[in-house]
């Protein structure tokens, strides 16, 4: 199946099924298992807005080091009912193979209500052009005939089976049913079952029954594929990283992480997907126990942070706001809709001078869109938003690790300079899981600044002074009267519409932002991935960093020689670095997930560089290292301006 | 020692308009925190847009003047992250029942320990005189171009509806009077509102001084034992109907004073401290956030729930 | 005083009091009594965030034909109140006069309670520097020394006098104050008392005890003047427009005028200034009679609109978007803070394709700012307002008549179009009243529009149907049954995630900003003023046209000969006709009231134009024609960067 | 002729859990529909964002799928524009109390002829979980991390302080009787709330169908007397006392059924025909805009107070 040696180790499998049937689950046990064995992984979900019963699939990738795409097609697929078969048929790659329910394969595909009817359509006209029956079974052949090993595991009886090896009901075995699909998948692709025992373990682990229940129904399934199919032609060495402590985090969970680590003490929010699940995990996480080396210090044992649930974004924002001038380190969370709603807020915040950090998790739009799925158009609307002239810092993380420290940076940034910090990231980074290493997130790599906060200010103090670097000091409320407005104020926050004094205070704004251009260095504003000095330049921001790197290493062996422009700080723009590569380059093409190219608008708006060609995906699907390789590929062939890609189910 | 209310005064010019309500409502409001003695470098007053949004720029204290609306929310953070400070909120009719009353519902269901106090004047005075909340329908006030169409709010019913454990109405120019209610209000521990009539004598020529002194009475002078404390479930059985007709009488007659208080209500401070039990000693304004710049925990400990260990 | 002709005429004054003192009533008599004459006038009002006590002026210009702008310093000012005294002393030109009140000249600064603090912090320090007394007196006399006529009134005496010609009470004769300043100025401006006095009646009309007293006080104060002044040196002639029917409007109720002609038959709107005088007006005059023309075709005399206060501007928005859905032409009016909140309104609008009119009053920010103040700050926020890519249609008128002929333009687009369209105003339009003649606004010259609007669709009918256009037919609800979402969708309606659908429907809504830009003709977008072939080009957007207008002129008395490129539409950006204008100047300057230059950002997004040269006005007061021509002059000269002017107390 | 409920169904997957109470509170929409017959292409249904908002796509009519919260403001447009349609507003408890009860007590004031029906899961169902503005203080449902902090609010009590004419709660198992409810709701001129208890077997693990089969009854099987009909200040001092005591029972027992109906008040119709005598026969959404593409009116006639005459 593959070689002994680990370091050509290069799998993708996906496990797809219905919402609420099990499937983050399996794929968590998978990277579990891959992890344990010494691999390095990553596992992305693609979801409906929906909480049961629409389709949904898991895809992983697994290699020696820390993969940064996914692609299709994939070299194993579990798919346990008839809308996952459907879906999926065509996904599998040559050689590869497809583990499926044989006892659902005669469903046909109009009596699968929650398939959306568009695809139903289109199914129904390949089949019916091909002369088959529109269902499952079908989809089966069409796999075997494009040369994909189909493995049909009679589901009722192998669960039968289970159950009657335990006392359990037959409703709580059936949810072994992935563990049965994902356990064949696994031992197929060469893992010892001894390892996704481990992983079953490791994953339920308090839960003995359940531990005990799903390892005997791995086991169960192993046994039936060993009889029936053969099992693996041979087994998966071990990883390079056999041993390791191993981080498994979503990228949600990561920032809420980077948040704790960078002390924050107060988080508010109102739910919204992509952008809950980290304020959730941060409220499981909001007791701790200081570390070692901050325990001497402090001579503190136990501190916790405040995540406060509100009754919409207004709220949210204006409550952060609140807490920030009461003296807290604060942020709030949210996605497209609700940041939306807090631009009022952004522009307070901008004339008050209020630190904050906005987590602006972007998913699919406009309005509710595609409210799972990936997006990244909100740099343009986040970038201005708020009424006025009103400029904040914004910056957009491309991987998780970046995603770790740039949150701990904002909430630095937001203190010292005193402005929202907004932090673009994504509904791909949100839902996808990556294995990390303790170099990787090491707290003590991370600073923790608080700029000009002024714990015991003097009677004299004003909150608006006027000062050279444009930064007044921060006092928190509880200390000496003071004053806050968003009206235009003087130098004590009382209202003025003086004209000279709005000059100077539109001054001293425009000087806190030359400062904050000038302190943040290039290296944290643009990074430039790749030969400086080859031809071809790739601009692109947020999540997309690690699946463009993987793609340069596709293009290389094509002998398409690219460098890549990862923008990182949208404002203040880095005029000069970004100029620097784009001149250099013959060719400029940019990779963005929104339709109207926003970045590259906004290096044209700030540099005067025009790029011509662009690389779009609008889908909402994850995208693929092999589809950014592929359509750069096409424009330097063919000088076409844009190709739209839209690759995954 | 005691402080006095010139104390509590800045030497702003006050910008309203001559006989407004605003003068007796902040004159009240000062007296109200010298008698409590409350350090002004420990107070906030937050306070949303409108004439009576201004009331910050004439306290001494900490105070901030955000947005149209916000006065609830922004106090809400201030009082979460550092619940030893005595916030108060303020705002107009507009501004908090009109576009704040999202915030002004969803305080009761916190029961924060703050203070909201609604300058009512049943007009929108900073725009100009336009319908407020609690502007009667088919009232036309002088700078309306036609009847209101819309009816009033009740604001003592909707905080009840809401949950606040404090619920008052005073009238503005009964400075002495509303400096007591405000006091009370300060001194509950819960979410207080005390709704304060106000006579705006530019815009609303309907709801005057004279309108106010014909209908208003107190809920303690007419009834000696007027006793507004709901403190177990036989009061709440036996008082609620004298309460609700109280909240509900409103035209010949209008009652001023404290109509309700529950003190059976944990307050939201109290509940944060079930959960985080640091919490008291130290609120999200006045924790460490670092030891020498250097984060407070390993995330390898802390977060090993997502660590997969060999 | 000034020759016979009238083509020379150039009148300026200011008249200048409290807050609630009759300054707006006194400027429009002062605009009556000229328009009156046969005079085109404009007057401007400069006002806090105050409903009475602090200092606001009505600056007012008389010409023959319309006046572009107003300028300092000015040939008169009415000054009844010592703060006003020391605002505007140093307004008044050599050889002007300066209207006073000489019973309140005592008063020293650090008494007057409502004079900003940093305002009087600079008189006492001018007054200390020059020996003098901190009061109005000592303003009075440098008034003199610099050449101004100072007529002191001893308006106790004169109101007194009033009082005992009337039976009237002295609290009620108080109110004739502005008039006495008033009639003063005007008379000794060369206007003879008769036209005072039918510009009084006009403007208090039915209210004949008003009338009297006001032309009695006005008698007594002319009678004064002669007495102890002398009278005016001559009288001014008749203006050009003698005779003729005139409007005086303010930019509030021009676009509430071109909203009813328009068609609108829907207004939601929650207060802000300076937005909602547009819509008490509209609801002042909700129920109309048919013009003689319509009234033949329809058979029908009297129908009316509907004006909706409604809690907040979520639900301005959104009632709006309601009742376009109903069917009906509906329009929002808000400030930059209002529309703040309805961001994801917004995008809701522009996935659903829903129309609609957001009629934004641009105020001075961020935040409340400068709330009753100029600004033009909100192009950008506008424009990528919501979350998503969200292209919208974002318009911006000029003067009054543009903003008439816009109101009804924007209607029509957002019919035809199915999208918001935001119409760029501003509080200097929103306040300036200027003299209209009936070709200026004839509504036989508007054209009223609904694209496809299909009153009776059939069974088969698809909301969102797929067209080459790029836009679907739109019925109103209440026909048959039809599905409008937020979330992507199918033709029908339904919610979808399909991916191949999804890219279909991105492609629709592109196509439809292509018609959109196809359509709207190139005049529509940009226009270019004066010669095309001058070596420099103006270029700036909004209510700074006229006052360019009135720089140029100024200029090219200079030798500077300049055109002006004044941008309308800003999206769909008129790329070529811009660049065409831009690649032809040699000097580019763009004018601005925003910190950020936004339309120049603009322009340099979406053409690649590097615009290097700016002249900014921040302080929120109205921008003078002299001013922009002495930037203009400065930068040609001197080749500065940027030049911030910021005249106006 | 009569229409059968299957008239109001759409073809499309119902997505929500098995077991779920929307199916019920969709089942008793159809059918009161049907019972009402009405026209399909009269009927609006205006929905909010969460699992319940989805029933827009279940029902045939005129449907539009808005904001999260905001589906009253858009009902609001819809039936002004057009007073024709029939218009009710649909959502969770997080859209209509949580983020929405700005719009939620602000149409109270308007008592426009809509009706509010309220998905009452007290969760956030569609976000995974998290508390809804209903779910009572220390209670812990399956997905949140610790107890819910926030005392639950009374739908019933804040329509009524908000002025809604008709106030009623059903439980969505209960389709009949259910029907029956939004069919009154739906026949009763003015704003009218139907807030329906709806288990979620996902997310509620507390408030489930046996813990709400428990504590419900019915009002009028209690006491077939029950008349929530308040039509005189003498019906408002007999009745609201009882009331009020039935719409703050919440507990061991929970009563259902129509508590509260005042016909008392004008409709916002009715009022906007008072001061737009066209209002009725050509409101905003069926009047000409045109007269041939020509404007209807001439400025200089209509706003000849802005005209300076010589
Ligand atoms: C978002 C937003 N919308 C509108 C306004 C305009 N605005 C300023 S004050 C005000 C209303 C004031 O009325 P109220 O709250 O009753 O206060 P009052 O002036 O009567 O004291 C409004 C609507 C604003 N500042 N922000
Ligand atoms: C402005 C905005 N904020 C947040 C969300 C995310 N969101 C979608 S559904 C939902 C809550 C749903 O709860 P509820 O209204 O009770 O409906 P249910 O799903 O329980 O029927 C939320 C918060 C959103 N769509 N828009
Ligand atoms: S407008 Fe009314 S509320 Fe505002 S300051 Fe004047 S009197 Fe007071
Ligand atoms: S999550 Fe709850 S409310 Fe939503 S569909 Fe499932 S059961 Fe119903
Ligand atoms: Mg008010
Ligand atoms: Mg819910």
């Amino acid at each position: 199946m593959h070689g002994v040696s680990n370091s050509n180790i290069d799998l993708k499998f996906l496990i797809g099924g219905p919402q609420g049937g099990g499937i983050e689950s399996a794929g968590q046990i998978a990277l579990k298992t891959f992890v344990l064995k010494g691999y390095q992984v990553i596992g992305t979900r693609e979801y409906q807005s929906n909480i049961m019963g629409a389709h949904s699939y898991f895809t992983i990738r697994v290699k020696p080091e820390r993969p940064g795409a996914i692609n299709f097609p994939v070299d194993a697929a579990t798919v346990l009912d008839a809308e996952s078969v459907l879906t999926h048929f065509t996904d599998v790659k040559k050689d590869g193979f497809m583990v499926y329910d044989s006892s659902t394969i005669k469903t046909k595909i109009k009596t699968i209500a929650p398939m959306p009817k568009p695809l139903k359509e289109r199914l129904i006209k390949f089949f019916e052009e091909r002369g088959m029956e529109p269902t499952a079974e079908s989809a089966v052949k069409v796999a075997e005939e494009n040369g994909v090993k189909t493995i049909g595991l009679p589901m009722r009886d192998l669960i039968r089976k289970v159950a009657s090896e335990t006392s359990a009901p037959l409703s709580r075995v059936s949810k072994t049913l992935n563990t049965i699909g994902l356990a064949t998948t696994l031992y197929l692709l060469g893992v010892e079952p001894n390892w996704i025992e481990k992983a079953i373990a490791t994953h339920f682990a308090a839960k003995k029954k359940v531990v005990d229940m799903n390892i005997l129904a791995a086991r169960i399934a192993i046994e039936y594929v060993d009889e029936h199919y053969g099992g693996p032609c041979c087994f998966l060495p071990e990883g390079p990283h056999l041993g390791k402590e191993t981080m498994l985090a979503t990228g949600n969970e990561i920032v809420a992480m980077g948040k704790v680590v960078g002390g924050l003490t107060m988080q508010t929010y109102y739910p919204i997907t992509p952008a809950s699940d980290e304020a959730l995990f941060l409220e499981g996480h909001r007791n701790f126990e200081l570390a070692p080396w901050a325990e001497e210090v402090l001579r503190l044992k136990k501190l916790g942070a405040v995540v406060l649930q509100t009754e919409d974004e207004l709220s949210a924002i204006m409550s952060a706001l609140g807490a920030a001038v009461a003296g807290a380190r604060t942020s709030t969370s949210t996605s497209g809709p609700g940041f939306a709603l807090m631009n009022e807020a952004i522009s307070l915040a901008i004339m008050a001078e209020i630190p904050v950090v906005i987590t602006v998790w972007q998913r699919g739009g406009p309005s509710t869109g595609l409210p799972t799925r990936e997006g990244q158009q909100d740099l343009l609307h986040t970038l201005f938003s708020g009424h006025g002239d009103n400029p904040k810092i914004v910056i957009a993380s491309g991987d998780h690790i970046e995603a770790y420290y740039d949150a701990i940076k904002a909430l630095n940034w937001a203190e010292k300079y005193q402005t929202p910090v907004i932090h673009l990231v994504d509904k791909y980074l949100a839902s996808t899981i990556t294995s990390l290493h303790r170099e990787d997130i090491d707290p003590l790599k991370a600073t923790v600044e608080r700029g000009k906060f002024v714990e015991n200010p003097g009677k004299d103090y004003l909150r608006y002074k006027i000062t050279e670097d444009g930064i007044s000091p921060r006092a928190p409320m509880g200390k000496v009267p003071l004053t806050w407005t968003g009206l235009e104020h003087t130098e004590d926050g009382m209202p003025t519409e003086d004209p000279i004094v709005r000059d100077q205070m539109i001054a001293k704004r425009r000087r806190k932002f030359e400062t904050i251009a000038r302190e943040i260095p290039d290296s944290e504003k643009v990074v430039l991935h790749g030969d400086p000095d080859a031809k071809i330049t790739l601009v692109s921001w947020g999540s997309t960093k690690p699946i463009i790197l993987e793609a340069m290493k596709l293009l290389e062996k094509e002998g398409i020689k690219v460098n890549f422009l990862q923008l990182r700080l949208f404002y203040p723009f880095p005029v000069k670095p970004v100029l620097d590569v784009l001149t250099n380059a013959e060719l400029v093409i940019d990779i963005e997930q929104n339709d109207l190219a926003q970045a590259a608008f906004l290096i044209r708006g700030y540099t005067g560089f025009t790029i011509e060609h662009f690389v779009k995906k609008l889908t909402g699907r994850a995208l693929w290292d092999t589809e950014v390789a592929h359509a750069v590929k096409r424009i330097v062939e063919t000088g076409e301006k844009e190709v739209v890609v839209s690759g995954g189910a | 020692m005691a402080r006095s209310w010139l104390d509590y005064k800045t030497d702003a010019w006050v910008q309203w308009c001559p006989g407004c309500g605003n003068f007796g409502i902040l004159n009240a409001l000062h007296r109200a925190l010298a008698e409590l003695d409350i350090d002004p470098s420990n107070l906030v007053v937050v306070t949303g847009i409108g004439c009576s949004g201004r009331s910050c720029y004439y306290i001494k204290g900490n105070t901030i003047h955000v947005l149209h609306g916000r006065a609830i929310p922004t106090a809400t953070g201030i009082k979460i992250a550092n619940p030893e400070l005595t916030v108060i909120a303020e705002g107009g009719d507009g501004d908090m029942l009109g576009i704040g009353v999202e915030h002004f519902v969803s305080i009761g269901r916190r029961n924060l320990d703050i203070t909201v106090i609604v300058h009512d004047n049943a007009v929108y005075g900073l725009t100009k005189g336009q319908a407020g909340p609690t502007l009667p329908s088919w009232w036309q006030t002088k700078a309306l171009p036609g009847p209101n169409l819309h009816d009033n709010l009740n604001p003592l019913l909707l905080a009840l509806a809401s949950g606040y454990t404090f619920i008052a109405r005073g009238y503005a120019y009964h400075v002495k009077e509303t400096k007591e209610l405000i006091k009370k209000a300060i001194e509950h521990k819960g979410t207080s509102l005390v709704q304060i009539l106000q006579p705006c004598p530019t815009y609303n020529n309907i709801m005057t001084k004279d309108w106010y002194e014909e209908r208003i009475y107190y809920l303690d002078q007419e009834d000696p034992n007027w006793d507004p404390q709901v403190a177990s479930i036989d009061d709440f059985k036996n008082k609620m109907g004298t309460i609700l007709e109280k909240m509900l009488e409103w035209g010949d007659k209008i009652p001023l004073g404290v109509f309700y208080v529950n003190l059976a209500k944990d307050t939201f401070e109290q509940r944060l401290e079930k959960v985080i039990p640091t919490y008291r000693e130290y609120p999200p304004a006045k924790r460490p956030v670092s030891a020498n710049g250097k984060p407070l925990v390993d995330p390898w400990i802390l977060f090993a729930d997502k660590v997969v260990k060999p």
